[in-house]
C-alpha cells in the first residue's frame, strides 16, 4: 500500500480488516458504556420498587421497630442524620473556606500553602473508616460518649479537604482585575477578601459544600464509633445518635423482613438526600457568572 | 474599507474552468456549506503534478475549506457538505464507494499549528508506515523523511525523545517528515510557517521547493512574498456577502508571475497591491 | 500600622486611614487563614501521631511478624493482617482492572464524539450519579442484587473452570467476587471523571494530525489518542485505586469477613478497612493497639498510593500534550 | 421530673427480647429512656470498660480480668436465657438431626457435604442434597460464640485442642466458612445462603422460620430446640459470687444441648442517683414483666430461685464499691 | 528593526531631573526590580498638580510599572522591588511607617479593562464611600461622583442593577466615578481606553479634561494621539537592552507640545515619527 502504483485504489473495500474491526470496537465500546450504566439503572430500580413501597409518612414520624414488631420507621435517623451533616457543616465549612483563602489569596505561594495544598490533596483520598477509628481515640472516649458531635467531627475531618480545595479554586478564579479594582480602591487584604472576592466567588464554594455535604450525608464508616445508632429521637448532641446510614447498615444483616424493607426505604431516603445536595450544588455552579 | 464592501461586484463572476492535463487533483466544487451557511462557491481548481499551488486571499474567504475538502479532512466535521466534485487521479473522492480514509493516505496534510505526536520523534515519523503495515525497513524509511524534511542532522541523536520537545520550526519539519515517510501524492499545507520565525519559515520554504521535485504540493498562505518565493500556480481567492453570509469563491487563479504582476480581475489587482487583507 | 494622614489637601476628600478595627480585623482575618492553612498539615500530623502513639506497643511487639502472619486471634494475643493485605490489595486491583476496563471505555465513548454533546452530558450525569450513591446503599444492593445474580454464573463458572485458581472453590454468598464488582462501580464515576479530563486536554490539532494521517477513528483513538492520555489514565487508576483500599462499609457487608488468603473469587476474604470496622468496636487491650497498628498499615498504603497518584497528577498537568 | 437516659450496648443474642423490654418499659416508666445497641458481647464489655454507656450485656457474664479492669465496679445481672440452635437452608428439607460427633466435624471444616455419610447415617429417609457445607460463625467477638464453642471443646477434644473455646476464636481456615456480625448477621447470611449452617439463638430462628437442626443431648437423644429443653438444661445452674454460671454440656435426658443465660453488667457506683434508681426500675421490670414476655419471644424464662438472687444483687447498682 | 537596537545608544542617558514645587507626586526611582530583572531604571518624575500627565513609549518600557508604584499597586506582586522615592504631598510613600492601603485611597487608579464590582451600580460608586466609613450623605455623594463621570443621565433610573451590565465604555466611566467618589488627589490611569471603541474612548477623554479642575491626573496611553489630545506634561519612556534584559528608562519628558515638536532626543524624535511602537 505504501509503493504507490499509478492509480491508487480508494474504494472502500468489503470485508476490510480495519472497517472491521472499526465496528466491532465501536459496538464494544457501546456495550461498555451501556454496561455501565446498568448498576445506576438496578440501583434505582430496587430503591424504587422495594424502597418506595413502605414509602409514607410513617416513615419519618416513628422509631426503629424492636426486633419483631412490624411497622415503625426511622424519624429519628434522619433527623440524625441532618444533625449530624449539620454539625460536620458547621465544623468544616469555616476551616475550610479560610483554608481556601489562605489557599487561594493570602499566600498562595507560600511553602505552607504548598503543604497544606498537598497534604489537602492527600486527604481527599482519606479512609473513612480511619477518621472514625481517629475521633473515636481523640473525642469519643475523651468525652465517654458516642455522640451525635463525635459524628460530626469525624465527617468533618473528611469534608475538609474538599471544602479547601474548590474554595481555593473558585477564589483563584476571580479575576484578577477584581482583586486590582479592590486594592486600588484601598481595600485592606481584608476588606478585599470579604467584600469583593468572597461574594464573588461564593457560588463556587457552595458548590463545593454541597458536593462535601452531599458525600458526608451517605458516610457510614466514621459513624460506626463515633454517633453509634440510638432508638430514639435526638435530645442533645452529647448521646448517641441514630442514622440512616448507620441504620442502613444494621438492618440490611438483619433475617426479618420488616427491617429489610426499611432499609430499603430508607436507602431511598438517603439517596434522595444526597442526590438533593448534588442538585442543588449543580444549580448553584450553573448559576456562576 | 472592509472586504466585504470591496467584494460586492464580483457576486456573479465565475472563475473559467481550465482542465489541466496533469492535474493531481482536479475541483470543481460548486458549493460547500456548514450547515445552513454557505462557505464556498464556485470554485474550480486544479494542482498541477510535481508543482506548487498556492492558495491566496482575505481571512474567511474558505482557503482552509478548499484545501481540507481535497482530501476530505472536513468529513470530521458533521455540518460540512459539498456539492460537486474532486477528481484525485482521474476517481472522485466523493463518490459513494471511497473510504475517505484512503484518500487522506494518498494525500497528505501539514497543518498551522504544528502537531506531532506526543511520541518519540522516531514513532512520529513510523506513524504512517505502522498504519499502513509496512514490512520493509522502518530505519532506513524513517532517515530518509528526516533527512528530506531536512530535520535528520539536528535529531539523528535524540531519536527517541519526544516530537513535542523540539521547537515549533523543528516540529513543523518533523509533521512534514510525518506526512512524506509513507510517499502520499499530494501533500497539502494550511499556513506551515504561520506559527513560526522567519528563520523558520525560510528553510520550510526551501524544503518546499525540494519537495516538489516528488511530491505534487498544494499551500495556504496569508504572506504574499511567501506565495510569490514558492508557488508555481496562485490561486486568489475573495469573499463576498451577496448571499446572505460571507460566501468565498476562487477568483482568479493562473501562473504565480502572472497573478501578481499581471492580475486579471480588478479585485485580485487590489488585493495584490495590498488595499485590503 | 501607621497614623499615615494625607489629609493636608482637599476638605472634600472622604479617605482617611483605616479604623483600628479594620487594621485588627485584617491582622486577625490574616491569621486565621494562616491558621485554617497550618490545620491542615496539623491534623494530618495529629491523626498519625494518635493512631502511631496507640499503634505504638503493638508495632514493637509484633514488629514485621504482623505484616507477614494471617492470624488473628486476641484469645491468644496472636495478631496478623497478611490475610486482610492480600484481601485489601487484591479486591482493589481487581476492581480497578473492571473500574479501568469501563471507565477508559466510558471516557472515550463521552468525549471522541460517539454522542452528540446532549446525550453525552446527560450520560455523563449518569456515570457522576453512581459516586452519589452512599456505600452501604451498595451493600444492601449487592446482598440483594448482585449475590443471587451471580450465584448461577459463579457455580457454572466453578464447575467448568475450577481448575484456574479464580474459580477454584464453589460459591456460597458473601465473598471477593459481589465484593469486586461492588467496589469496581464505586470507583467507576472516579477513573471515567479524571480520564475524561485527560482525554479533552488533547487538543484537537492532535486529532486532526492522526486523521491527517489517514487512521480510522479507532486508530486515532488507540494509536494516538490513548497514548498521549496515557498518564492521565494512569493518574485516574491511581487515585481510584486509592478510593477501593479505603471502601469499608460495602465491603464490610458483602465480603464474608474471612481472614484467609485465596485466588478464588467465591472464597470469602477480609480487607483492612472492614477488620476495622468489625473488630474495632469490642477490641481491648493488645488488640486495640494491634488494630492501629492495622489502621497504619492502611493508612501508609493509603497515604502512598495517594501521595503517588497527587504527584503524578501534578506532572500530567503540565504534560506536553501537543 | 427529668429525662434520664440510660444507654447500653452488647449482646445480640437477648437483643429481640430487650429491644421490646426497653420499649415497653420506656413507655411505661416516665421520663426514663433506656437506649440499648446490638453490637455483640464483646463489644459491650468494652464500651463498659471505656466508660461510654452506662451499662452493657453479654451472654458471656465478664471475665474476671475485665472485672478487674473495672476495678470491680460491676453488677453481673442474668436478666433471661435461651438456647443457641444450629440453622441451616437446604432446600426442600425442614428436618435434619444432627449427632453429636458430627456438628463438631462441621464446625472444624472436617465434613464439608450435606450428603456425607455420617449425617446420612442420622437422618434415614431425607433425602440430602449433593451440596458443599457453607459455614458461618460470627464475626465479631460474640457470647454466643463463647456458649457454642464452650459446648463444642466439651463434647470434642479436637474442636478443644483446634479453635478453643472464647468470645472469638480461630476459626479453621477454609473457603466455606463465612463470617458475619452479630445474631442477627448469621441468621440472615443463612437465609440467604443454599447450603449455609450457623449457631445462633433460638429466637432468631423461630421469629424468621428458619428450620433449626435436632441436636443429639449427652444422653443421646436427640432433641428439638424451643421444647421445655432449654429450662431443663439450665435446672442445674450453679451460679458463682458474680452471678455467673455456664453449662457446657447438660445432664438430663430431656436437657437441650446448648443452652446460657445473659446478663446485664451495671456499675455499682453511679454519680447520678436517678441513673441508678433507673437502673434499678430496669431490673426490676426484667425480672417481672420481662419474664412474662420470655417465651412467646422465643427465651427461657428464668426459676424463681434465680430471680429472687438476681433481685437481690440488683441491691448493689449505685451502692458503692 | 526592533526598538531593541535603536535604544541601545542611550544607555547612559539619565533625564535632567527637575523639581516642580506644584508637584502632587515627585518619583524618584533609581531602580524596580521583579525578582532578579531590572524592569526600570532611573527615572525622575514630576506629576504636577491639576495638570494631566501622559506617560508614553514601546511597549515594555515599564510605563505600567512606574504609574503602580505611584500608588504602591505594586505592593501587590511580592517579587516588586523598587529603589528609590516617590514623595507624595512631601511624604515618602515608600517609607517604613507608610500604610500602603492608606496611600491607595488617597491615589486612585483606573485600570485598562474595565473592572466594576459584580454589585449594584450605586454601591460600585459607594464602595470608596463605606470603605472609609464616609458618614455624610451617600445619595448625594454617589450622585456627584456619577456626574463628574458623565454617567449619572445614563443610569439615574437603574442605580441598583449590577454594574456588570452596563457597556464597556459606561463600565469605564462608573470605574471613574467609584474612583472619584472619596475625592482622592490623584487619579492613576493606565490605558483606560485601550478596550473601548472611538466614541466611548472621547467620551473619556472629555472627561479627563474636565477632571483636572479638581485632580491630578496620570495616564499612560498607547495612542499618541490621545497624548497629545489630553495631556499637559508628557513622559516618554524607553527600553535598553544593555544590561542583560529589557529595562525601561524615562527618557524624555516635559511639555507635550515640545515633547511632541520639539523632542530634544533623538530616541523621542524617532518614537514620536512612528519609526518604532
Ligand atoms: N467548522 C466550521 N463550522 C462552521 N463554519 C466554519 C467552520 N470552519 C470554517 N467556517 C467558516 O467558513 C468560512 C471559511 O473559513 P476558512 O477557515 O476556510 O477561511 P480561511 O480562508 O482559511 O480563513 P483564514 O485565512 O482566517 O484561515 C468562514 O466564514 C468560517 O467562519
Ligand atoms: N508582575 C511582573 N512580574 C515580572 N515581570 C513583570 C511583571 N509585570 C511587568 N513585568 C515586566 O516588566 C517590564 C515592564 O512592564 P510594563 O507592564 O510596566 O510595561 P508597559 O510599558 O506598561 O508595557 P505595555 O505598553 O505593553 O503595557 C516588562 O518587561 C514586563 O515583562
Ligand atoms: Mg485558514
Ligand atoms: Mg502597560
Ligand atoms: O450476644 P452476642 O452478640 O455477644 O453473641
Amino acid at each position: 500500500m505504501t509503493e504507490l502504483p499509478g492509480t491508487p485504489d480508494l474504494r472502500h473495500s468489503l470485508g476490510d480488516r480495519r472497517a472491521l474491526r472499526n465496528t466491532v470496537l465501536t459496538v464494544l465500546l457501546w456495550v461498555v458504556a451501556v454496561g455501565a450504566a446498568v448498576p445506576l439503572v438496578s440501583v434505582l430500580y430496587m430503591l424504587i420498587t422495594r424502597g418506595g413501597a413502605r414509602l409514607g409518612t410513617a416513615l419519618f414520624t416513628q422509631l426503629p421497630p424492636a426486633g419483631l414488631e412490624m411497622g415503625g420507621g426511622f424519624g429519628n435517623a434522619v433527623v440524625g442524620t441532618l444533625v449530624i451533616v449539620a454539625l460536620a457543616t458547621l465544623i468544616s465549612v469555616p476551616f475550610g473556606i479560610l483554608g481556601g483563602v489562605f489557599l487561594g489569596f493570602v499566600a498562595p505561594e507560600s511553602k505552607l500553602a504548598d503543604a497544606t495544598r498537598f497534604i489537602a490533596k492527600v486527604l481527599t483520598g482519606f479512609p473513612s473508616i480511619l477518621a472514625g477509628v481517629f475521633v473515636y481515640a481523640s473525642l469519643v472516649l475523651w468525652m465517654g460518649t458516642y455522640s451525635a458531635l463525635a459524628g460530626g467531627v469525624a465527617l468533618a475531618v473528611l469534608m475538609l479537604p474538599t471544602i479547601m480545595l474548590t474554595s481555593e479554586q473558585s477564589i483563584r478564579m476571580v479575576p484578577q482585575r477584581m482583586k486590582d479594582a479592590a486594592f486600588g480602591m484601598g481595600c485592606t487584604e481584608t476588606q478585599a477578601m470579604l467584600r469583593v472576592v468572597l461574594p464573588t466567588a461564593t457560588p463556587g464554594i457552595l458548590t463545593g459544600v454541597m458536593l462535601a455535604v452531599a458525600g458526608a450525608a451517605g458516610n457510614s464508616a466514621p459513624l460506626l464509633f463515633t454517633a453509634l445508632f440510638s432508638n430514639y429521637w435526638i435530645s442533645s448532641l452529647g448521646e448517641p445518635t441514630a442514622s440512616l446510614a448507620i441504620l442502613i447498615y444494621n438492618f440490611s444483616g438483619m433475617p426479618f423482613p420488616n427491617q429489610i424493607e426499611l432499609a430499603w426505604a430508607a436507602s431511598l431516603v438517603l439517596v434522595l438526600i444526597v442526590l438533593a445536595f448534588n442538585v442543588l450544588s449543580r444549580l448553584i455552579s450553573a448559576r456562576r457568572v | 474599507m472592509s472586504v466585504l464592501d470591496i467584494a460586492r461586484p464580483a457576486t456573479d463572476y465565475v472563475a473559467p474552468q481550465k482542465t489541466v492535463a496533469a492535474a493531481a487533483i482536479d475541483a470543481r466544487i460548486s458549493e460547500i456549506h456548514y450547515g445552513k451557511f454557505l462557505a464556498v462557491r464556485d470554485t474550480n481548481i486544479a494542482i498541477e503534478k510535481n508543482k506548487i499551488t498556492g492558495f491566496i486571499g482575505p481571512s474567511g474567504c474558505g482557503k482552509s475549506t478548499v484545501l481540507r475538502s481535497l482530501n476530505r479532512m472536513n468529513d470530521l466535521i458533521p455540518s460540512f457538505r459539498l456539492e460537486g466534485q474532486v477528481q484525485f487521479l482521474g476517481q472522485d473522492i466523493y463518490a459513494r464507494n471511497i473510504d475517505p480514509v484512503v484518500v487522506r493516505r494518498h494525500i497528505g496534510m501539514v497543518f498551522q499549528q504544528p502537531n506531532p505526536f506526543s511520541m518519540s520523534i522516531f514513532e512520529n515519523v513510523a506513524f504512517g508506515l505502522r498504519l499502513n503495515r509496512y514490512k520493509g525497513d522502518y530505519k532506513q524509511r524513517v532517515e530518509y523523511a528526516l533527512r528530506r524534511a531536512g530535520l535528520w542532522d539536528e535529531v539523528k541523536d535524540k531519536l527517541k525523545e519526544n516530537g513535542l520537545a523540539l521547537s515549533g520550526g523543528q516540529q513543523q519539519r518533523l509533521c512534514i517528515a510525518r506526512a512524506i515517510a509513507t510517499e502520499p501524492t499530494v501533500l497539502l499545507m494550511d499556513e506551515p510557517c504561520s506559527a513560526l520565525d522567519p528563520i523558520a519559515t525560510r528553510i520550510i520554504e526551501e524544503l518546499m521547493l525540494d519537495l516538489k521535485k516528488d511530491y505534487t504540493v498544494a499551500i495556504v498562505t496569508h504572506n504574499m512574498q511567501q506565495a510569490m518565493r514558492v508557488a508555481d500556480t496562485t490561486a486568489f481567492f475573495s469573499v463576498d456577502i451577496s448571499r446572505g453570509g460571507r460566501t468565498g469563491f476562487l477568483c482568479e487563479a493562473g501562473d504565480t508571475e502572472q497573478i501578481f504582476h499581471d492580475p486579471k480581475q480588478d479585485l485580485t489587482k487590489r488585493y495584490i497591491s495590498g488595499e485590503f487583507s | 500600622m501607621s497614623s499615615t494622614d494625607f489629609k493636608q489637601d482637599s476638605g472634600r476628600s472622604a479617605s482617611r486611614p483605616p479604623t483600628t478595627g479594620d487594621i485588627i480585623a485584617d491582622r486577625v482575618f490574616r491569621g486565621g487563614a494562616y491558621a485554617a492553612g497550618a490545620l491542615v498539615v496539623l491534623l494530618l500530623i495529629y491523626i498519625l501521631w494518635e493512631i502511631g502513639f496507640r499503634a505504638m506497643p503493638a508495632i514493637e511487639r509484633y514488629g514485621f511478624g504482623f505484616l507477614t502472619s494471617a492470624v488473628w486471634d486476641p484469645g491468644q494475643e496472636k495478631f496478623g493482617v497478611l490475610a486482610e493485605i492480600w484481601g485489601t490489595l487484591y479486591s482493589s486491583v481487581l476492581a480497578l482492572v473492571i473500574a479501568a476496563f469501563f471507565g477508559v471505555g466510558v471516557a472515550i465513548f463521552l468525549t471522541q464524539d460517539f454522542l452528540d454533546a446532549r446525550l453525552a452530558q446527560v450520560f455523563r450525569t449518569v456515570i457522576e450519579m453512581l459516586a452519589a450513591i452512599p456505600s452501604v446503599v451498595y451493600g444492601l444492593w449487592g446482598i440483594y442484587v448482585v449475590i443471587p445474580a451471580l450465584r448461577p454464573v459463579a457455580g457454572f463458572l466453578n464447575e467448568t473452570f475450577g481448575w484456574f485458581p479464580m474459580f477454584s472453590s464453589s460459591f456460597s454468598g458473601p465473598s471477593m467476587a459481589p465484593a469486586v464488582i461492588v467496589l469496581a462501580i464505586m470507583v467507576l464515576p472516579t477513573v471515567a471523571a479524571i480520564s475524561q479530563d485527560a482525554f479533552s486536554l488533547i487538543p484537537y490539532k492532535t486529532k486532526e494530525a492522526a486523521f491527517g494521517m489517514g487512521t480510522t477513528r479507532w486508530e486515532a483513538i488507540t494509536k494516538v489518542m490513548i497514548p498521549t492520555a496515557t498518564s492521565g489514565i494512569f493518574a485516574s487508576l491511581v487515585l481510584g485505586f486509592g478510593r477501593a483500599l479505603g471502601e469499608t462499609m460495602a465491603l464490610a457487608m458483602l465480603i464474608g469477613n474471612s481472614n484467609q488468603i485465596s485466588w478464588s473469587l467465591f472464597s470469602p476474604a477480609n480487607t483492612l478497612a472492614s477488620l476495622l470496622a468489625s473488630q474495632f468496636p469490642e477490641a481491648s487491650g493488645i488488640e486495640t493497639q494491634a488494630l492501629m497498628y492495622a489502621a497504619i498499615v492502611l493508612l501508609v498504603i493509603s497515604l502512598a498510593v495517594n501521595v503517588v497518584g497527587t504527584l503524578i497528577m501534578a506532572m500530567s498537568s503540565k504534560q506536553k500534550v501537543g | 421530673q427529668s429525662d434520664t437516659r440510660l444507654t447500653g450496648s452488647g449482646a445480640s443474642f437477648p437483643f429481640p427480647i430487650y429491644s421490646a423490654w426497653f420499649k415497653d418499659f420506656s413507655s411505661k416508666s416516665d421520663g426514663i429512656t433506656v437506649d440499648y445497641q446490638s453490637k455483640g458481647s464483646g463489644a459491650g464489655i468494652q464500651d463498659y470498660l471505656n466508660k461510654v454507656v452506662d451499662f452493657a450485656a453479654s451472654d458471656s457474664a465478664m471475665k474476671d480480668e475485665d472485672i478487674a479492669k473495672a476495678e470491680g465496679n460491676v453488677v453481673l445481672l442474668p436478666m433471661t436465657a435461651g438456647e443457641i440452635v444450629l440453622i441451616y437452608n437446604l432446600p426442600g428439607v425442614t428436618e435434619v438431626k444432627l449427632p453429636r460427633d458430627v456438628y463438631p466435624e462441621i464446625f472444624l471444616g472436617n465434613i464439608t457435604n450435606w450428603n456425607d455419610p455420617k449425617i446420612a447415617e442420622a437422618n434415614p429417609g431425607v433425602t440430602l442434597p449433593d451440596m458443599p457445607i457453607t459455614v458461618v460463625v460470627r464475626s465479631d467477638s460474640s457470647g454466643t460464640t463463647f456458649n457454642f464453642t464452650g459446648h463444642l471443646s466439651a463434647i470434642d477434644a479436637a474442636f478443644k485442642d483446634g479453635p478453643g473455646f472464647g468470645n472469638s476464636v480461630q476459626w479453621p481456615s477454609t473457603d466455606k466458612l463465612v463470617k458475619a456480625p452479630k445474631n442477627d448477621g448469621v441468621t440472615a447470611t443463612v437465609v440467604q445462603t443454599p447450603g449455609a449452617i450457623g449457631y445462633t439463638e433460638y429466637g432468631y430462628a423461630k421469629l424468621t422460620g428458619t428450620p433449626m437442626a435436632d441436636l443429639e443431648n449427652k444422653a443421646g437423644k436427640f432433641i428439638k430446640a424451643g421444647g421445655e429443653g432449654g429450662s431443663n438444661a439450665l435446672a442445674s445452674a450453679q451460679f458463682d459470687d458474680q452471678m455467673r454460671a455456664f453449662i457446657t454440656d447438660p445432664d438430663g435426658e430431656n436437657a437441650y444441648p446448648i443452652a446460657t443465660f445473659t446478663w446485664m453488667v451495671f456499675p455499682k457506683s453511679v454519680a447520678d442517683p436517678v441513673k441508678a434508681d433507673a437502673m434499678k426500675k430496669l431490673v426490676e421490670y426484667g425480672l417481672t414483666d420481662g419474664q412474662a414476655m420470655a417465651e412467646s419471644l422465643g427465651y427461657i424464662e428464668m426459676p424463681e430461685a434465680v430471680i429472687e438472687k438476681v433481685r437481690t444483687a440488683a441491691e448493689k447498682i449505685g451502692a458503692g464499691s
